[in-house]
């Protein structure tokens, strides 16, 4: 709860050092806070406790998640600082919604009633449609903007005739008065319906297949520090909040149910690594990717034991392995004006030192052994093959086999190609993000334990 | 002491040839010579020691030395036997050996890579003992595949000539292909009775109940195969007129003397095994004669003066396999032995004379020697009689032994073997005729250089000439030392010494009939008519064909080698194109969806909504309705 | 209050609330200009709205009615933004229509 | 002392190889590896004399997932082939100059290290990942210092690596189906498991498939020509020497033991796809005009013949293939290296433009052909041992595979006869060809003198593996 609090304090008092013009001091200063609120957050791991009439519920899960997304924002607002150079007059406003977004996702993994989901998710979504369309000049992040917009509304509306609907049912918006009410016998279709069009507007914040078609452009249209924040934070976030509805609000999963997600991720899988193939910008690529990444994830609504854990493993090890990915892309897009695979070409002589992280990340995504997205992978297929869905498990197998077809070929831009250009000077900011994130990949992939543990 | 003895006997020679490769540059041409002469006349010094040794004692000599290669059911060693057949062989390999050394001190004097050239001569001289003293096939093996090796080094001696390499490749993989059978026949062997080492497979055999006698035969057979490879019978034996590529003495050494009889020497060895196999030995028989026939047809109208030793050879091999299919193990080995010192002896001639000739190697450019290389000639003629099987010579003792064997057996083998025999003693004296009778019909230029071989040359050929007249003697009809000598060694007890009654006597009339008859047609046509053969276009009929080997050769060519080289182009160029293409085509089935679907993504938003609000239906319905 | 309800029947105001809603769905599928689509997600969730209210009548609990607040303000701060955004689109494009907003593809 | 130290040593040596510079990358290399090499001759001997060289550690617990590496007789030989063939390859490599050396060669290290990984291994997971490690180096290796235009190589390399990785995926999901069963990826615990036929069945297959794409078997082995062609001679020997080794030690060491039943169900089909391979890879070889390709089918068909031994599921088939693994490392090391050598002073892989090279360097001429006859198993070669068994093996199944198998001495020797040929003799190359120098002299000198000593007494490799296999072999027939 009080982590809650103080981002948004944080957020506020971005503002108003804009007020009082210590501009230069916004980012260190929230940095600083944010790691303040880290702390605060991690002492309040072991004492779970429900607030203000069970509207925000402090858990292990949301606790342990909202770690992960304070420090993704970290990393974030350090990036801004160099991506914003040239527009310093809105850096505030830049940090500061990224704050306010950052409240939104922690109230999203902590809510307690769907009045908090609620407001968490569009906090967030709004938020999202700024930054997306933040570059005012550029048609491209208008359209972005917009197509994030139109359809996130969309969903906005869905997900809340679906919570009106299970409030028809339940008489209710709080979390535990519902899951208990859904054990009754006698439950009013309206239920399962309301279920199903949330599930729906979750599945489009994940850009699962088939509602995954915003996902692409608005990725590419983006300024490519918003595409960052949205393949790692939003997309965890809205699994991480997916899974807690899911498992929060009802019982048992029906068969048909179940069907449902397993077609739903396999789709997922299936068509963002095909899709990723023929992509020449990057961004565009990872967005796909992302889809794909998405359906591994939607695996975790199906298994039983230590499903949290498992998500907050995958989730982490991919976030980490894309913002080690983006640092680097942002440091090779840095002033041209689209992402094209071409801009790597040479990079590895060039500059052999972001190349390899980048060349990590990827492996880390594609899933090669001591990345953790290698551990996230086996143990996701682990307890899914225990769960029993091996038909899923093979489709996900030939998933990974596809998706390296896409990795490489940015791995081998990178290496075999010529540099069409003369290496310029590396802010000290990215490297220090690039090398921290994967660090922190590989240290996941030595000790996972203590990630996978957390939620045992 | 024994052991030291042996193996010193063994290693002379791979000392010799170490020495040679390494040093033998440095230290100039006669001395390396010199050297690999001396290590291969140490082993014929220790050779000797243990033949009398073993003649008196009558006792074989096991070594043992350590374990080379286990086998779940048996465990081969290496380890040598020193009895009287490795011993005899031994006697003539290392004997003849150090001979041709000699011969070839002048021989190859001219020749820059003459430390080479005696390297590989002690290296096979090496390998040749091995496969000799190997007390088991396993090490027999090494040696068989040694010789192969050497035979190969030897043939191609020469390597810039590209169709020597041909020959001695041809030679090699011919060789392999009969190793091949050896090896088989050795498993076979290996797996019945869980030894590969003759005393105690010949123990096995003799003490095994019910064997299975298919097993055996299969494994007999595929022995001879290997035999048929080592020893140029047909199908195998298009190899070794060409390896005629090789420096004479090679041919005189290991395509004459001694590699050859290997095959020989296998089945001899193993005679328990082939005695059980009858239908494999008629099969050894008949092969051997007609090998022998129509080795000798082809060498009636060879011009080539070593292709037509080299027929006689392949001939002569055929009737040793004819005694070996017949159980007249000693015969042949008798055989062998003769033939060792006439064919080595008429090698070493022939080479003396192409040496006089610069090279020259067609007989059609020859003729009227005799002035000017005596001792050559008188050698060679010496050598031609005993081939031809006239009396005394030791010709006529082994070849007769041969057809009286056949005879008691079977009559049209004993009309083949006479045929061949005939025609044998034709071609031997169409050779000598057209060498050294006659005017000489090459160059003036060469005229003039004329001139007999120096004393290196002529000590070997005038010592094998007496031995080629004197060496019957060791198995006279009546009373056979070397029956005698290697009685031990057979399951079956020798047929005794034929009392000799008119028959034997009648055979014995018309086998040294027969070799006048030929030497008659042969000085008729080629000292009356003074008939020179024709150049090779104008031969023709049958004789064309015969000039030709019966296109052999061109038929294997065309049926294996095109074959398999044809096959070879279409997977390269097709299967493997294939198999890739059908591979690697599911990654680009993927690519080319990728392809297709950006065209959905097609940017408009109201189709994403479209898109949304399908899949929201699309799940509804299913969860819902459907139920 | 109840009486209403007893009379009219809850399912009456829901399948109200979804013909809205459906409504808005089809004006955001098939109306091109922005600010019509925008209004079309309105009506979708004003429909909400409603059937937030019948409901919140029907269980006899004001959690329905206050929910309609959180929304209410949810939708004007989204809407604003859409606007912002609109209005840029504008200045950029010089036109509205969200066919025109193609760049974006493959 | 146990065998983490191995691993340890390379992998340092990898990174210090990294750190030290361009100038003494390749000196550094060679100096742990060497160093590598001395430890499992040590490790050698205090497995001779009984001690406990295993290291185990719990690492994960959920899934049960333990750093466990055990060495017994096998591994042991596997590791001597490693780490003996890696400093050789090292040394190899002195006379051509890398730009960025010092990335090669620590990746030369780090390959050790993970193939050293994968013969270690003794739980399930940390065996596969030391086998997907392996991929990454010889990826880059391959990719970044190949030879030959760069998209072709692009093209190769990048079906190797989805190729191969595809393979082993596959038995990723085997493992962990395995786990599920036996709650445990120890590999006793795996040996431990009865599995139904079908289940052994698929098991098999799955690993069959990665296998299979390693070693390579045809069909599978579409992918080796071309990256062989295209890696530098140091991948390529990595590659051939060590890495298809690999997969014929999982083999011996996973697939059979764990699937049983599915091996002798399968084993004519088995046999018959490693003697195909023999006979295809021979005829395919006869008419390559590049060397190094017509190396790679000549491994190909030599291969087939491992695995045929490996699949006959006897001792001597087990102990053959593991004999002729290991010379084959060496010789096919030595004849790659070979191919280099001509292509450092030819610069030219294409058989028809070398010939007529002998005349003007007896020495390397010499050490070519004893590599040739050894690759074609003469006796008293150390491939002569191996084949001898593998070919015996087989004919104790049925004769006429030792006859099929059999022909790879013929058509083996028609092939390197052939090309040895066309590379070294004839008339005199016009273009001058320089001896060997003291370096490359040195490498080949070594490899042939292994190939000797061992092929006249293999005796002490022989003692080290069979215990080995003959538990593998009961666990085989459990």
């Amino acid at each position: 709860m009080s982590t809650l609090i103080a981002i948004i304090g944080l957020g506020i008092l971005c503002l108003l050092l804009e007020i009082f013009d210590f501009r230069k001091a916004i980012i260190p200063i929230s940095i600083i806070g944010l790691l303040a609120v880290l702390g605060l957050n991690i002492s309040e791991f072991n004492s779970p406790e429900a607030y203000y009439n069970n509207m925000i519920i402090v858990s292990k899960f949301s606790t342990s998640f909202s770690a992960l997304f304070i420090v993704l924002t970290i990393f974030l607002v350090a990036l801004s600082h160099k991506f914003h150079e040239n527009n310093q007059a809105h850096i505030s406003d830049f940090i500061a919604i990224k704050l306010f977004l950052l409240a939104g996702a922690v109230a999203m993994v902590s809510f307690g009633n769907l009045a908090m989901f609620f407001l968490g998710i569009e906090v967030l979504s709004i938020a999202l449609y700024v930054l997306a369309s933040s570059d005012r000049k550029s048609i491209k992040s208008n359209e972005a903007g917009m197509k994030y917009f139109l359809m996130g509304s969309f969903a906005s509306g869905i997900i809340l005739f679906g919570i009106c609907l299970i409030y028809g049912a339940m008489g209710t918006f709080d979390i535990t008065e519902i899951s208990e009410l859904s054990y009754s016998a006698e439950l009013p279709v309206w239920f399962p319906i309301g279920i199903i069009l949330v599930f729906i507007g979750m599945l489009f914040k994940i850009a699962a297949v088939p509602f995954h078609f915003w996902a692409p452009d608005v990725y590419e249209g983006s300024p490519a520090l918003t595409t960052a924040l949205m393949s790692t934070l939003a997309k965890v976030v809205a699994i991480a909040t997916l899974f807690k509805l899911l498992t929060a609000m009802n019982a048992e999963i029906s068969a048909e149910f179940q069907t449902v997600i397993v077609i739903v991720s396999m789709a997922s899988m299936t068509v963002g690594n095909i899709m990723a193939l023929r992509q020449v910008n990057v961004k565009r690529m990872l967005a796909f990717s992302g889809v794909s990444h998405a359906g591994f994830m939607l695996m975790t609504l199906l298994i039983t034991t230590n499903a949290a854990g498992t998500l907050l493993y995958y989730s982490s090890s991919y976030a980490l392995a894309g913002i080690a990915a983006f640092s680097v892309i942002l440091y090779v897009c840095y002033n041209k004006n689209n992402e094209d695979i071409n801009n790597f070409h040479g990079l590895g002589k060039t500059n052999p030192l972001l190349a390899a992280i980048l060349t990590g990340a990827l492996l880390s995504m594609a899933g090669i052994p001591i990345f953790a997205g290698f551990f996230a992978k086996l143990f996701l297929f682990n307890q899914t093959i225990q769960a029993g869905y091996i038909s899923l498990v093979i489709v996900a197998v030939i998933n990974s086999i596809i998706s390296i077809g896409y990795y490489f070929k940015l791995i081998l831009a990178m290496y075999n190609k010529e540099p069409n250009e003369v290496r310029t000077a590396t802010p000290f900011v990215i490297y220090a993000v690039a090398v921290i994130a994967i660090v922190l990949n590989i240290a996941l992939g030595f000790f996972p334990s203590l990630v996978l543990d957390l939620l045992a | 002491m024994d052991t030291n003895l042996a193996l010193l006997l063994l290693l002379a020679p791979f000392l010799g040839f170490i020495f040679n490769i390494f040093f033998g540059k440095n230290i100039g041409k006669t001395a390396s010579g010199v050297i690999g002469t001396l290590a291969v006349v140490l082993s014929f010094a220790a050779t000797l020691y243990f033949f009398t040794q073993i003649n008196a004692s009558q006792q074989a000599i096991q070594i043992q030395l350590f374990d080379w290669i286990q086998i779940s059911n048996f465990k081969v060693d290496f380890g040598f036997l020193l009895d009287q057949l490795s011993v005899l062989w031994l006697l003539f390999v290392t004997g003849i050996g150090s001979l041709i050394h000699l011969y070839s001190i002048s021989y190859m004097h001219d020749d820059e890579n003459m430390h080479k050239f005696f390297a590989y001569l002690n290296l096979f001289i090496f390998f040749m003992i091995t496969l000799v003293m190997g007390s088991n096939l396993l090490v027999l093996f090494i040696g068989w595949e040694g010789v192969g090796l050497c035979s190969y080094l030897l043939i191609g001696f020469w390597h810039k000539n590209q169709d020597f390499n041909d020959a001695a490749k041809k030679a090699f993989i011919m060789n392999r292909i009969g190793d091949l059978g050896l090896l088989i026949g050795i498993f076979i062997l290996g797996s019945t009775f869980s030894t590969l080492d003759y005393a105690s497979l010949q123990s096995a055999i003799a003490g095994a109940t019910n064997l299975d006698v298919t097993t055996l035969s299969i494994a007999a057979f595929c022995l001879f195969i290997g035999a048929c490879g080592k020893s140029a019978q047909i199908p195998l034996y298009t190899w070794l007129p060409d390896a005629m590529a090789g420096p004479t003495p090679v041919s005189a050494l290991i395509h004459a003397a001694t590699m050859v009889t290997a095959g020989i020497f296998m089945i001899t060895r193993l005679n328990y095994v082939f005695d059980l196999a009858p239908d494999v030995q008629n099969i050894i028989a008949i092969v051997g004669a007609v090998t022998s026939l129509v080795a000798a047809t082809i060498a009636l109208v060879q011009t080539d003066i070593k292709k037509v030793l080299a027929y006689s050879t392949v001939s002569q091999l055929g009737l040793m396999f004819l005694a070996l299919g017949l159980g007249a193990y000693e015969v042949a080995v008798f055989h062998v032995i003769t033939h060792a010192f006439f064919k080595a002896c008429l090698f070493l001639g022939s080479g003396s004379v192409i040496h006089a000739l610069h090279g020259e190697q067609d007989m059609r450019n020859m003729g009227g020697l005799t002035k000017v290389m005596g001792i050559t000639f008188f050698t060679f003629l010496i050598s031609s009689l005993a081939i031809s099987g006239i009396p005394p010579f030791s010709g006529f003792f082994s070849k007769d032994e041969i057809l009286l064997v056949a005879f008691e057996n079977n009559i049209a083998l004993w009309i083949i073997a006479s045929l061949a025999s005939l025609m044998t003693a034709f071609y031997m004296f169409r050779l000598l005729y057209l060498t050294f009778f006659n005017d000489f019909r090459g160059t003036e230029e060469q005229k003039n250089h004329l001139h007999e071989s120096p004393a290196l040359i002529t000590f070997p050929l005038i010592v094998l000439a007496i031995l080629a007249a004197i060496g019957g003697l060791i198995s006279l009809p009546t009373n056979s030392w070397l029956n005698g000598y290697l009685a031990p060694l057979f399951s079956k007890e020798v047929h005794e010494a034929h009392h000799f009654g008119a028959t034997e006597y009648t055979l014995m009339g018309i086998a040294v009939l027969g070799g006048l008859i030929g030497i008659g047609i042969a000085f008729y046509k080629y000292i009356k008519q003074k008939e020179v053969p024709e150049s090779d276009e104008n031969i023709t009929g049958i004789a064309k064909t015969l000039y030709n080997k019966y296109y052999v050769d061109e038929a294997y060519d065309l049926i294996f080698v095109k074959s398999i080289n044809s096959a070879s182009n279409l997977f390269r160029d097709h299967v493997e194109t294939g198999l890739t293409s059908l591979v690697f085509g599911l990654g680009k089935i993927t690519n080319e969806l990728g392809y297709q679907g950006k065209k959905i993504q097609n940017g408009s938003i109201g189709l994403y909504v479209l898109f949304f609000v399908l899949g929201l239906c699309a799940i509804v319905t299913y969860l819902f309705l459907a139920q | 209050m109840d009486n209403i309800l007893n009379e009219i029947g809850i399912e009456n105001y829901i399948f109200l609330a979804v013909i809205l809603f459906s409504i808005g769905v089809c004006g955001v599928l098939y109306r091109r200009n922005a600010i019509i689509v925008f209004m079309s997600i309105e009506i979708m969730l004003n429909a909400v709205n409603l059937l937030f209210v019948a409901f919140s009548t029907y269980h006899q609990d004001t959690q329905g009615q206050i929910f309609v607040f959180f929304s209410m303000a949810v939708a004007a701060a989204e809407v604003a933004v859409g606007l912002a955004i609109l209005v840029s689109i504008f200045k950029n494009m010089g036109t509205i229509s969200i066919d025109k907003l193609k760049n974006l593809k493959g | 002392m146990n065998v983490s130290l191995l691993l340890i040593i390379l992998l340092a040596g990898a990174l210090i190889t990294y750190l030290s510079g361009d100038k003494l990358a390749s000196k550094v290399a060679l100096v742990f590896s060497l160093g590598a090499f001395g430890v499992s001759i040590a490790l050698l001997n205090s497995l001779s004399l009984g001690e406990d060289i295993n290291f185990v550690a719990p690492w994960i617990n959920q899934p049960k997932i333990a750093f466990a590496l055990a060495a017994d007789g096998l591994s042991i030989a596997m590791l001597l082939l490693t780490t003996a063939l890696t400093p050789i390859i090292i040394f190899s490599s002195f006379g051509t100059e890398f730009k960025n050396a010092k990335s090669i060669y620590s990746l030369i290290l780090f390959m050790a290290f993970a193939m050293a990984g994968t013969f270690l291994a003794a739980d399930g997971l940390l065996y596969y990942i030391f086998w997907e490690l392996s991929l990454i180096p010889i990826y880059f290796i391959a990719l970044i210092w190949g030879n030959g235009d760069a998209e072709d190589r692009k093209d190769a390399v990048i079906k190797f690596f989805i190729y191969t990785l595809a393979g082993s995926l596959f038995m990723l999901v085997a493992f962990i189906y395995l786990y599920q069963k036996a709650g445990s990826f120890m590999i006793e615990d795996l040996y431990a498991l009865d599995l139904t036929l079908e289940e052994q069945t698929w098991i098999f297959g799955a690993f069959f498939l990665a296998y299979a794409i390693k070693i390579p078997l045809i069909p599978f082995h579409t992918w080796q020509a071309k990256v062989y062609q295209k890696a530098p001679a140091v991948g390529t020997m990595l590659l051939s020497g060590i890495m298809l080794k690999m997969g014929l030690y999982s083999v011996i060491r996973w697939q059979l033991p764990i699937a049983p039943n599915a091996a002798k169900e399968y084993m004519d089909i088995l046999i018959g796809l490693g003697i195909a391979g023999v006979i295809y890879g021979s005829i395919v070889a006869l008419r390559q005009k590049d060397l190094k390709k017509l190396l790679a089918y000549s491994s190909l068909a030599h291969v087939g013949l491992i695995a045929a031994g490996s699949y006959a599921l006897n001792l001597d088939g087990l102990r053959g293939a593991v004999l002729q693994m290991i010379a084959h490392g060496f010789v096919v090391v030595g004849l790659f290296f070979v191919a280099e050598i001509i292509y450092r002073r030819y610069e030219t892989r294409n058989i028809a433009d070398m010939g007529g090279i002998r005349k003007q360097t007896p020495k390397f001429a010499s050490l070519f052909l004893i590599l040739v006859l050894a690759s074609v198993a003469l006796p008293t070669t150390f491939n002569f041992v191996g084949e001898f068994t593998v070919l015996y093996s087989l004919s104790q199944i049925n004769i006429w595979y030792a006859v099929l198998g059999g022909t790879t001495i013929i058509l083996g020797a028609y092939y390197m006869l052939k090309m040895y040929q066309h590379v070294m003799l004839g008339e005199t190359n016009t273009k001058p060809f320089a001896e060997v120098n003291f370096n490359e002299g040195f490498a080949l000198v070594i490899i042939v003198a292994v190939l000797f000593v061992f092929g006249i007494y293999p005796k002490p490799i022989n003692d080290l593996i069979t215990p080995s296999l003959e538990h593998i072999l009961t666990v085989i027939n459990r």
